[in-house]
């Protein structure tokens, strides 16, 4: 047995779903999401945008969405002016949405809003990431690297042919009032867009070929609208502008944040006639030189020839000049060996006079004391003489007057005349008692007169 | 005042002697005897420049034909 | 007064001599035997100094005012 | 008061023969005797050294002249 | 005064010969008996010894002013 | 008072004698006998001596004179 | 009182004999009988000596009064 069913019509059903919607989700809200495809209709000017969420690469979520002609005109108009393009396929947005229901359509998301700061944000980070991925393979520096000729005459030109910036380019440096001369061909591309990146790379490739032809590549594109510069910072774009073997250089005009092909190339000018100017200024950097050099050459030489002549001259005078002095010079030298030969020689004359007459001198002095010293000793002797001889005639006198005096003491007449007497025995003196006897007859002599006597006796008194 | 020398002449060699000629002869370095002969390669080095500078060898036709060669 | 010596001498070697001559006859290095042959020798040596000058000068001219005349 | 044996002497060998003679004269190591016979040699000396300084003056006189009168 | 000895004498000689007369007086090495003799000696040897000097002077002198009259 | 024995003798003998005389009247050598006649001798030999000294004075007077007169 | 023996004596030999005669008188050797004898001859020799003195002492002074005399 069935129960009773409780049957719903399908617009029961899809009404009820749609209720339940519209008390469930009852504001818009912010979503982040990746725009597929934006599915444009031109003809209605309506977009359906196809959205999906990726995780490592595949689609974990997915919504269709619609986004009213109004709305995308606004949303465009506010991307190009924020990011510098429109919206396009394959980008990240943020975006204003009301969930809904329809029972014919089913569910869908109105996006009401698009923030285009979010989107900027996400092609700054691809920018990012396409410098980072070529620092990474050492391309980053590459184009830079190469050395731009001195006179970067020979241009191959990457533009479109109408663009009011490569006439302007080709009006400076065809027309430069310096005569300068440039060689330049036009590699015609798309400069933005999607398609650009192709376009660019292929003539980069057709240029490659003839490289030796020409001294730069120039990327030209006219100021105006910023839109579809992304492409220049396209990986694929730089890297192939940064292995370029011959210097790249850039002439973009726009008012947004550099692009990556920007940064890379050889040389970056703001706009088309900077990079025109760029290319006089290195001519001008050559000719200024050559202009000096030329100047110089004229001047110069004359001033060392001038300078030398002086110099000749100046050497040639001192030539006189210092032959001059040096006889001078000489003539002095010969004069003072004369000066000092008289001077010698008088003086040696001189000295050897005082020598002889100091021998003079002494010769007089000496000779004179020789004599006066004769003199005195002679005189010397003579008194010596006399002295002597007197001294000796009186000692001999004394001696003869001692001799006297001894003789008369001698003599006996002068004892006997004191009273002495000698008594004598047959004419001998009697000196000892002994001598006698008694009765012995003895002869006495007197001073006058002899006495005869007889010796009565005789003892031997004495004195 | 073409000099043989200087026609198969790098313009940039030409114009770095030519710097060095000069340079050479503002500082005295060169004597009287070799004077005239620098003036001389200095005058057909700075011949050589100023051509550079107003005239080009490059021939559109050529570079095209080069073009379709190499792209057979 | 030219002295076949100096034939083949160029500039410097002369104004070297020649200063060297000057530099010893100022310090008394050069006897009076020798003295007139020096001068005479340094004479000779100024000779060809002013004659190397005075080629060297017309030389010079020529090629500038060539080179002047090409500029214009 | 020339001298024969000065005849064929140069400059330098006679003004060096003079200073030995007045050295040898101031050291003393010439007596009386001979003092007379060398300042007669000196004197010759000094003669010969004068002619040959005034020949050689005349020369040099000659070849500046020359000179200066080529100069102009 | 002269001496027929002291004719062909020099100077040197006779100064020689006069220091040692000198001498032998001042030593006392001369009796009275020679000193006559010995100072006539050393008296000619002083006149010989002042002759030589003064005619040495005057030829100095004369060969001087020679030289000198010479160079003005 | 002359001894002809002196008349050849010379100041130095003389002398000498004399002193030996001296020298023996001194020591007393000399008896009475001799004295007169020593004294004598004695007295003749200082004559001589006088005599010799004498004229040997006037002789160097003389020259000394003549010399410094001449050397005037 | 003179003796004939003493004429032809000189000073000495008398002073002598005198000189022995004393001292045999005094060595008491000579008797009385022969003294008076030696004593009139010791007083001859005496004058004999004395006369002898005085004559020496005469001419010595004579001698020497001419001599002290001539060197005034």
């Amino acid at each position: 047995m069935q129960p009773e069913r409780t049957t719903y019509t399908l617009l029961e059903l899809t009404r009820s779903i749609q209720k339940t919607f519209a008390d469930r989700y009852v504001s818009a809200y912010w979503i982040r999401a990746e725009m597929n495809k934006l599915n444009h209709y031109s003809h209605s000017g309506h977009c359906f945008p196809e959205l999906v969420e990726k995780q490592h690469g595949k689609v974990v979520a997915q919504m269709r969405s619609t986004l009213w002609r109004d709305d995308y005109i606004r949303a465009n108009e506010q991307f190009i002016e924020t990011l510098g393009q429109p919206l396009k396929d394959g980008i990240k947005i943020l975006f204003l949405a009301r969930v809904g229901f329809d029972p014919i359509y089913g569910l869908s998301l109105r996006i009401m809003d698009i923030d285009p700061a979010y989107t900027l944000g996400d092609i700054e980070r691809e920018k990012q990431e396409t410098i980072l991925q070529l620092k990474r393979e050492g391309l980053y520096e590459q184009n830079k690297s190469l050395a731009l000729p001195l006179l970067p005459k020979r241009l191959a030109i990457i533009s479109v042919e109408t663009s009011k910036g490569l006439a302007d380019f080709l009006e400076i440096i065809d027309k430069n009032p310096w005569g300068y001369r440039f060689f330049y061909m036009l590699f015609p591309s798309l400069l933005q867009g999607d398609k650009a990146v192709d376009t660019i790379t292929l003539q980069l490739n057709r240029i490659r070929k003839v490289k030796n032809h020409f001294d730069a590549v120039a990327i030209i594109r006219g100021g105006g609208d910023d839109i579809g510069l992304s492409c220049f910072n396209n990986y694929r774009l730089a890297k192939a502008i940064a292995n370029f073997p011959i210097p790249v250089l850039s002439g973009i005009g726009h008012s947004t944040n550099e692009t990556v092909t920007e940064l890379i190339a050889h040389y970056n000018a703001i706009t088309p006639t900077k990079l025109a100017e760029y290319l006089i200024q290195a001519f001008h950097n050559f000719s200024v030189p050559v202009m000096e050099a030329q100047e110089a050459l004229l001047s110069i030489p004359s001033e060392i020839l001038k300078k030398e002549k002086e110099r000749l001259i100046t050497i040639s005078n001192m030539i006189g000049r210092t032959v001059k002095a040096s006889f001078i010079r000489e003539k002095q030298t010969l004069q003072n060996q004369s000066f000092r030969m008289k001077r010698e020689v008088f003086h040696i004359v001189s000295r050897s006079r005082y020598e002889v007459n100091q021998y003079s001198t002494t010769l007089d002095v000496r000779s004179r004391t020789i004599i006066t010293s004769n003199h005195q000793i002679l005189l010397q002797t003579n008194k010596a003489i006399s002295d002597y001889c007197r001294r000796q005639l009186v000692n001999t006198n004394e001696k003869l007057t001692n001799m006297e005096i001894q003789v008369r003491h001698l003599d006996p007449v002068n004892v006997l005349k004191r009273g002495y007497s000698i008594t004598m025995q047959n004419g001998k003196a009697i000196r000892d008692h002994h001598m006698v006897k008694t009765g012995d007859t003895l002869q006495t002599k007197l001073l006058n007169g002899t006495i005869q006597s007889l010796v009565q006796s005789s003892s031997n008194d004495s004195f | 005042m073409k000099d043989t020398k200087t026609n198969n002449m790098n313009y940039s060699a030409a114009f770095e002697e030519l710097q060095q000629i000069v340079s050479d002869i503002e500082d005295g370095e060169i004597g009287v005897d070799e004077l005239a002969e620098k003036v001389k390669r200095a005058a057909s080095l700075i011949e050589l420049c100023k051509a550079k500078l107003t005239s080009t060898e490059e021939d559109v036709e050529k570079i095209l034909q080069a073009l379709e060669g190499g792209s057979k």
